[in-house]
């Protein structure tokens, strides 16, 4: 201790020259930095109510409620999550978790209440001061505590694969399927996008855990096709998948194609839930397309004796005749109708109702009946030489293409369509060794394919020509009559004639172009068949469509009075079994899946109306 | 540091020795041993400093595994010891005539699992909680969330929804007709 | 005559509202010159004010017997009794108080008298902390007394007089006449002996909040503790008036009084703002080395 | 001690040793009436313009006090210091959860506070349980074992709000609403059965001011 | 006064007070209490003025955090691991997360190497800053801790500024960290360094440079060197003891290996010594952080794939994780058994040796006035001790 130690320390009035620390109003004067994490911000738009925060939330403190002005729908729960001030501890994983980006931090910080009940409230819903602050914590840039890029699928290289009908989707790995499955939240918006409701979570978690006979088991609960849908499924759950708002979707759809390709056709019966007991009711399925299997192995399910009538020698309607070898090979699709028949579903193939057996006959034959007939018949160009030989029926040629049989495509092909069919029949085409058009009123982002199929056809080949709407097919000049067809068509710009409805494309006048083609496959939609049901039946139909109601049984048409005088008005219309009808016939979504559900739903249609008669 | 793992295995028994780092090694040694194996790591190998020691629940196993671990500051080696004991009434040495700080320790392990070490000082001295009537907390069969819930009261008025379930009300309730 | 005590009474009873308030302000002010040290604003200059008056607002108080509540009683008798024999300002009526009726003895004993009371009343708090306080306060006042006493006694042998009225009127005539100036080894003694007798730091130990938060008040509350912080504004005044007339040179007027025991006070401050706080048997031993040994010295030098 | 005042007046002080009873004061908790008019208000006034906090940190948040305290944000520059002992404190801040065992020593010096007293409680820990919402040994709900007179959002609330906090209750002091002292008087044995319910080794008298 | 200085060591025996001998006074020193460093209270036993019996009672903070982890996901706890010790958060959210990589296997970005040495280096500062408030204060000078505190938020506003956060920033994410530095933060941080420097400086002057706290600092507290092994001191406390032993050196955990520093190391192991070995790694905190602003890469990602969060499952096994913080060897041992939640974890916190049994033992002898100082020369945060 020496003097300085007593001189020194009256340094401390050096300080009281200087400026003083305080800050002057630190309330108004010190707002949050531009990171800070103050109160929760949510853009009630972009938000879609999936529950990542809620469930990243260790605290318990997001709880999600439906919000004023956001009902659920399609990719859209409908419900915002609601934070409770109570629980919360900022440490804003919420955000960093948010799948859509939408929410987020302002930087304000001063809450001050005497009642504890009021700390609770609805970002973006409720109006706070610090609605849409520009300043607060976000998600960095470049950080991501999920995964955003999907796992790529590996696939055959299109040059390789545009020459053989090999499957071109080679299906993921057990450490690509894990690692994919591990980018789900399992929210569950999906579901409901889904037609058949399928638990999606529910298999991708089986995935992730990789239990597959846990996943097979899920599947099945709501679809028997779990291997041509993982394939070809139009996968609208993927469209409302949360993940899918911030970046790639979950590949829902090849997860479930690897949960049914890992468990061999031999193991589907360990896993999966047979009939209790046989409740001696027989039922009759129209038509072996999904649809009509679905039925059929629901009713199966429940212990009825179901025979199938297919009017083609094979099974599998639209997934084995409308969709190519190398999109959905043959044995996949056989696994699928394999475990149906094996649980005892007759298939009757090459019979077809109206011509073989009349609707009449199982009607009276059977409990019940379900018409599951689809859309067989093609709708034509309706241009002026459509019935020209060269114009051939898109479905026509894959069924064709499936059978075997040549097709005598020729060099050069134009496919006039936009749909899965034309985009199938244009890469069949390919793969006959054909130069493809793809003809297209609209524009490429109107067409109604699914994107992967049109990258895809393009990518084997096809050249897109959009916006051409076709005027007319007739004999090329200097060609030998029906031998080679000239496809005229005139370029179209897209006007938007009603606001809020999609743009409408308009000839250009003048802009007609002639192209000659060896063929010219139309594939603008097909049609349904239902000329096995007659004026007897007195099934009601409108446009072309049975009425159903929510089973999916078709209304019978009021009993005509002279028919059958005196019959009580509470009593069946009719002592024929009651009809039911799914599938592309009825709904207008007119894809496997959509068949799937109805024959699902009609299955316990059927099933009740059967208990409600027997009992 | 294999020969450490010899040593250990021929005078004490132990076994499993795991190298997780090049700077931290496991082994377990039998339970009785506890008390030698550390005089001796500490006298005669260099671990001089222990770290902490600390419990686990494998309630499958029916074990509380103990964790003693020890620093040897020279070769900046850092040892866990493991040794197991039955869940039931377990018991085993106390180490505070080892190193002075032991007791503590000790005394959390008595509260909080339950695991006895006799002779340790203040062992049966409530530790940090105060008025304790249920399991030793750090137990595995004792559920926090549960005693918190039946105990305090939270402030009510919370409800959330499952998306999933919100959704099948909302747009297609018919499903589970 | 009757009469004249009245008015005497009354003269009194205003210089002790001046006083007062002038203490309170002096606390306020002081506190200010502190947190600017600190590096930041501090409170208003009235805040002791409020703090009485938020503590005479309390609405509930409780007593641990008589003696609790005697105790700070006696500290503010002992503070108004201190200044009641003092003269605030040389020549003035109106603040010279009782000043005739008393002598620096008397003051002297008011000194103590105060802080003996509080000892008896902060121990029967039963707050340990209290009674470490009262012993810590006790010790250190003995401690610090020994120079003061010494210090005084040069004084009133320098002056031949114990009439404090008389030691301010030696002073008079410029401020060479100050005792600073004629005795300054027993003004040394008497200002180490006045930052202990402040309570600030270094000799904050009877206080402390760090160690026995906070010592003899601890118990104390709401008006019983608006009367100790009167008593600390009426005490301080007291003593920093007591230290003007014997050292300084007293005042002739307010203005001066104001100046002179601001910057008396001031000294305390200069020096707590610098130095951490001494533990009590530091600062005994503090107190009687080197400030006793000048208090011996000054007393030797006036006593030659 | 005089003994006598034992005998006049017995407790339910079980866990108190005899002659340290006569320590605490043995009077049942009661409703202060507010004075009159403009007295109040300007008593009022002065309570909110001498805040002295108790300088008790029972959590997380009293680490943000201190920055508060010092020359940063200086709040003795609103009249509000921290002091060391519950009997010359008015307010008590609750710093975010409490433990079971500090819950014990925070109705304590609740107790021993002179009314009128204010409560602010800092955090969600003390609006419902916070990020220790499963914990066995933090309470959920402060108000339900003390009065509380307002609350500040944040993990932790920084300086500014507590700041902004205490203006408030300054605004609450004034507009004579903080009478937290008079409701715990009001509700004595609601807070009391909620405490027991709690602390499970309840060794204070019930008395205790 | 020699006699102040000389080092005092207790008797190591602990005799029990006969309380009822009217010789002593029970007196409790918390944990309502100032001079007491957290929610934490001592039980002493004085006589006149000199402690002859202490015991600790700790637990006003538990919180169960260990009970806690074991019901949250891996990622869950990240957010729950910082408020273990408050004044001082990352080095827990460093530990778990090292942990956690450690036993997943993944390896994290240089640049969230340099962004975690960098940040736990502004912490220790800023912890460093804290304390030395509360060393001043606790001797009763008041200033000081007036100055440290606002040298100590504006590190915390640099805290802000970089993670969003004041007190728990939450920014040592498993995986790396959770953002790169704003534009124009290495200069404002470059900035609050050079002014913490200067009231390093003054309070150098006024502090350590000063009779009273010289007075009663010196010879307080005296660890014995031998006692380092005994019982288990860490961090400064043993480094003024002369034992040279910073894990930062013996680990060489994070980027420290490229950093160029040599540990502090003292002799007289008393509380003045400990505060004086505070005060240059205080300094050498300000030098690590310059030399990690020059020495970090400028681009580059900051954060390592990690698996979905509400999903991850850490492969079985256990591992002990360490860093040198401020008090000493602060460390997460976690076992996972292979599932979404931690089968256990245990934190080390220094405190739990130096404020129990240390302080137990150093605050026999010591004179009331002192024990307050004592504590906060042992540089102690209760919550670490009890979770």
């Amino acid at each position: 201790m020496d003097i300085k130690d007593f001189i020194a320390p009256f340094a401390v009035w050096k300080r009281a020259f200087e400026k003083p620390f305080t800050v002057k109003k630190p309330i108004d004067e010190r707002p949050g930095a531009p990171r800070y994490r103050g109160f929760h911000i949510n853009d009630a738009q972009k938000c879609i109510g999936c529950g990542t925060c809620e469930a990243i939330c260790m605290n318990k403190a997001i709880d999600l409620v439906p919000a004023a002005g956001y009902a659920a729908k399609e990719g859209d729960s409908g419900l915002r999550p609601r934070v409770d001030y109570g629980r919360c501890c900022w440490c804003a994983l919420c955000v960093d978790v948010c799948p859509s980006g939408s929410l987020g931090m302002s930087n304000e910080y001063v809450w001050i209440d005497s009642d504890p009940e009021v700390f609770r409230y609805t970002p973006g819903v409720e109006a706070k001061p610090w609605d849409g602050s520009p300043l607060g914590y976000r998600r960095a840039e470049g950080y991501r505590l999920l995964e955003e890029q999907r796992v790529e699928m590996p696939e055959l290289d299109y040059k390789e694969a545009v020459q053989t009908f090999l499957e071109l989707v080679r299906g993921y790995s057990r450490q690509q399927a894990e690692k994919e499955a591990d980018r789900c939240v399992s929210c569950g918006v999906c579901i409901a996008s889904c037609p058949a409701h399928m638990d999606i979570p529910g298999y991708i978690n089986a995935v992730r855990e990789g239990d597959m006979q846990n996943g097979l088991r899920l599947l099945y609960e709501t679809n028997p096709f779990p291997e041509a849908c993982g394939r070809i499924c139009t996968h609208r759950c993927e469209e409302a998948c949360a993940i899918g708002t911030g970046g790639d979707p979950v590949a829902i759809r090849w997860l479930k194609r690897y949960i049914a390709d890992q468990v061999e056709l031999a193991d589907y019966g360990k896993v999966l839930p047979r009939a209790e007991a046989d409740s001696g009711k027989k039922i009759a399925v129209v038509g072996a397309g999904p649809g009509g299997l679905s039925a059929a192995y629901y009713l199966a399910l429940l212990g009825h004796s179901v025979t199938v009538f297919e009017k083609d020698s094979e099974a599998g309607g639209m997934l084995r005749y409308g969709i190519p070898e190398y999109r959905l090979p043959y044995p996949a699709l056989d696994k699928d109708i394999g475990y149906i028949e094996s649980l005892g579903v007759k298939i009757e193939r090459g019979t077809a109702v109206g011509s073989a057996v009349a609707l009449a006959e199982l009607r009276s034959r059977f409990d019940a009946v379900y018409l599951s007939t689809g859309l067989p018949a093609a709708y034509s160009l309706e241009v002026p030489g459509d019935k020209h030989p060269r114009v051939l029926d898109g479905v026509a040629v894959l069924a064709a293409a499936t059978r075997g049989e040549p097709l005598g495509l020729g060099k050069r092909v134009a496919v006039v369509g936009g749909g899965n069919v034309a985009m199938d029949a244009a890469r069949t085409a390919l793969r006959n060794g054909a130069a493809v058009d793809i003809l297209y009123r609209r524009r490429k982002e109107d067409m109604p394919a699914d994107p992967d199929e049109i990258r895809e056809a393009i990518a084997e080949g096809a050249s897109l020509v959009e916006k051409a709407i076709p005027l007319e097919v007739r004999d090329a000049a200097g060609a030998i009559a029906g031998k080679q067809a000239l496809f005229v068509w005139n370029e179209a710009r897209m006007v938007q004639k009603e606001d809020g409805k999609r743009p409408v494309p308009e000839a250009i006048p003048g802009a007609v172009h002639e192209d000659p083609y060896d063929s010219i496959i139309a594939a603008i939609g097909q049609g349904p068949d239902l000329s096995f049901i007659g004026e007897a039946d007195r099934l009601e139909l409108r446009r072309f469509k049975p009425v159903v109601d929510g089973f999916g049984r078709i209304a019978e048409a009021a009993a005509g009075a002279a028919a059958e005088p005196g019959a009580p008005a509470s009593a069946s219309p009719s002592k024929a079994a009651a009809v039911f009808a799914g599938g592309d016939l009825v709904n207008d979504r007119k894809d496997a899946i959509s068949a799937i559900a109805d024959g699902h739903h009609a299955a316990q249609g059927i099933d009740r109306w059967l208990d409600r008669k027997g009992s | 540091m294999n020969e450490l793992a010899e040593r250990l295995a021929r005078r004490y028994d132990a076994e499993g020795w795991h190298e997780q780092r090049k700077d931290l090694a496991s082994i377990s040694i039998p339970a009785l041993r506890v008390r030698d194996v550390l005089a001796w790591l500490r006298d005669e190998e260099g671990y001089k400093h222990l770290s902490f020691i600390t419990a686990i629940d494998n309630i499958e196993r029916g074990v509380f595994t103990l964790t003693y671990t020890v620093r040897n500051h020279d070769t900046k080696h850092s040892l866990m010891v493991h040794a197991d004991i039955i869940r039931e009434n377990p018991v085993v040495d106390s180490v505070h005539l080892l190193w002075e700080q032991a007791w503590t320790y000790q005394r959390e392990l008595k509260e909080w699992f339950g695991i006895d070490c006799p002779g340790s000082p203040r062992k049966d001295e409530e530790f940090v909680l105060e008025g304790w009537d249920q399991l030793p907390m750090m137990r595995r069969d004792f559920d926090s969330l549960a005693y918190s819930n039946a105990t305090y009261a939270e402030r009510p008025g919370r409800v959330t929804h499952d998306p999933a379930a919100y959704m099948k009300a909302q747009l297609y309730p018919e499903a589970d007709q | 005559m009757i009469a004249d005590i009245f008015v005497r009474i009354g003269y009194a009873a205003i210089s002790l509202f001046i006083l007062t308030n002038y203490g309170l302000l002096l606390i306020g002010s002081m506190a200010r010159i502190s947190a600017k040290v600190q590096g930041r604003v501090g409170q208003p200059v009235w805040q002791p004010y409020i703090d009485i008056i938020k503590s005479i607002a309390k609405r509930n108080s409780i007593g641990h017997g008589v003696m609790f509540y005697l105790g700070p009683v006696f500290r503010l008798a002992g503070g108004i009794g201190t200044y009641m024999f003092i003269p605030a300002v040389f020549g003035s009526v109106l603040f010279r108080n009782f000043s005739d009726s008393g002598d620096l003895l008397l003051v002297m004993y008011f000194i103590f008298f105060g802080q003996l009371g509080m000892a008896l009343g902060a121990s029967e708090g039963g707050h340990p902390y209290s009674a470490l306080g009262v012993s810590r306060g006790l010790a250190q006042m003995t401690a610090f007394e020994v120079p003061f006493a010494l210090s005084v006694i040069a004084v009133v042998i320098q002056y031949g007089t114990l009439d404090i009225t008389a030691i301010v009127a030696a002073q008079q005539g410029g401020f060479l006449n100050w005792t600073l100036f004629t005795n300054p080894l027993a003004v040394l003694a008497a200002m180490i002996a006045f930052l202990g007798m402040s309570g600030h730091n270094p000799f904050s130990v009877v206080l402390a909040p760090q160690e026995i938060p906070i010592g003899p008040p601890t118990e104390y509350h709401s008006n019983l503790l608006g009367m100790l912080q009167t008593n600390r504004a009426v005490f301080n005044g007291a003593k920093l008036v007591l230290y003007m007339n014997l050292f300084f040179g007293g005042a002739t007027n307010i203005v001066i009084m104001v100046i002179k025991t601001f910057l008396i006070y001031f000294i305390n401050i200069f020096v707590g703002q610098a130095f951490p706080r001494f533990r009590t048997d530091q600062s005994i031993r503090f107190f009687l080395g080197v400030p006793t040994v000048v208090g011996i010295i000054s007393v030797i030098i006036a006593v030659l | 001690m005089s003994s006598k005042k034992i005998e006049m007046a017995p407790l339910a002080n079980e866990g108190l040793p005899l002659e340290e009873r006569a320590l605490f004061c043995d009077v049942p908790p009661r409703e202060y009436e507010p004075a009159r008019g403009v007295i109040e208000d300007f008593y009022n006034w002065a309570r909110s313009q001498s805040l002295w906090i108790l300088g008790f940190g029972t959590g997380c948040g009293a680490i943000e006090l201190r920055p508060l305290m010092t020359s940063r944000f200086d709040m003795y520059r609103f009249g509000i210091q921290p002091r060391a002992t519950p009997r010359q404190s008015s307010v008590f801040v609750i710093g975010g959860y409490a433990s079971v065992k500090t819950l014990k020593r925070i109705v304590r010096s609740y107790e021993q506070m002179m009314g009128p007293k204010f409560v602010v409680a800092l955090g969600s820990c003390t609006i419902n349980g916070g990020m220790y919402w499963d914990s066995y040994n933090t309470i959920k709900r402060i108000d339900q074992y003390i009065p509380v007179d307002t609350y500040i959002t944040g993990c932790m609330p920084r300086p500014e709000a507590l700041l902004a906090g205490f203006q408030e209750l300054k605004k609450i002091i004034r507009a004579g609403r903080a009478e937290g002292q008079n409701l715990y008087a009001r509700n004595f044995e609601w807070y009391k059965e909620n405490q027991k319910k709690v602390i499970k080794d309840w060794n204070m008298p019930d008395y205790n001011w | 006064m020699k006699r102040d200085r000389m080092p005092y060591i207790p008797p190591a025996e602990r005799a029990t007070p006969d309380l009822d001998s009217g010789k002593y006074l029970l007196m409790w020193q918390g944990p309502q209490h100032p001079g007491i460093t957290g929610n934490m209270s001592l039980r002493l036993v004085i006589e006149g003025d000199t402690v002859v019996d202490c015991e600790t009672h700790v637990g006003y903070l538990h919180r169960g955090f260990e009970k806690l982890m074991e019901r949250r996901s891996w990622m869950q706890n990240f957010p729950l691991v910082c408020r273990i010790a408050v004044p001082e958060p990352d080095f827990n959210e460093y530990c778990y997360a090292a942990a956690l990589e450690e036993l997943s296997g993944i390896q994290i970005p240089e640049k969230a190497v340099w962004l975690r040495t960098f940040s736990l280096e502004l912490m220790r500062l800023a912890s460093y800053l804290m304390w030395i408030g509360g060393q001043a204060g606790s001797f009763g000078h008041g200033t000081i801790i007036q100055w440290s505190a606002t040298m100590r938020d504006y590190v915390l506003d640099l805290f802000e500024e970089l993670t969003g956060g004041r007190i728990y920033h939450m920014y040592i994410i498993p995986g790396g960290v959770r953002g790169d530095v704003p534009a124009g933060y290495f200069k404002h941080v470059l900035e609050v360094m050079d002014t913490v420097q200067k009231n390093l400086d003054d309070i150098e002057l006024v502090m350590y440079h000063n009779a009273v706290f010289k007075l009663r600092a010196e010879g307080l507290g005296y660890i014995p060197p031998d006692w380092i092994d005994r019982y288990g001191i860490t961090g400064p406390n043993a480094r003024a003891a002369g034992i040279k032993r910073d894990l930062r050196k013996d680990l060489g955990y994070l980027a420290y290996p490229q950093l160029e520093f040599q540990p502090v190391v003292g002799s007289k192991s008393d509380a003045f010594e400990r505060a004086r070995l505070r005060l240059q790694e205080m300094y050498q905190c300000i030098d690590l952080i310059r030399q990690c602003i020059d020495l970090m890469p400028k681009e580059g990602p900051f954060r390592a794939k990690t698996p979905n969060p509400l999903y991850w499952k850490v492969p079985a096994g256990e591992t002990y994780v360490a860093a040198e913080c401020t008090r000493g060897e602060y460390g997460f041992y976690v076992v996972s058994d292979g599932s979404e939640k931690p089968r256990r974890v245990a934190v080390r916190g220094p405190s739990y040796t130096h404020a129990v049994s240390v302080m137990e033992r150093l605050v026999r002898g010591v004179n009331i006035a002192d024990v307050a100082g004592l504590m906060v020369s042992l540089h102690t945060y209760p919550p670490e001790i009890e979770r």
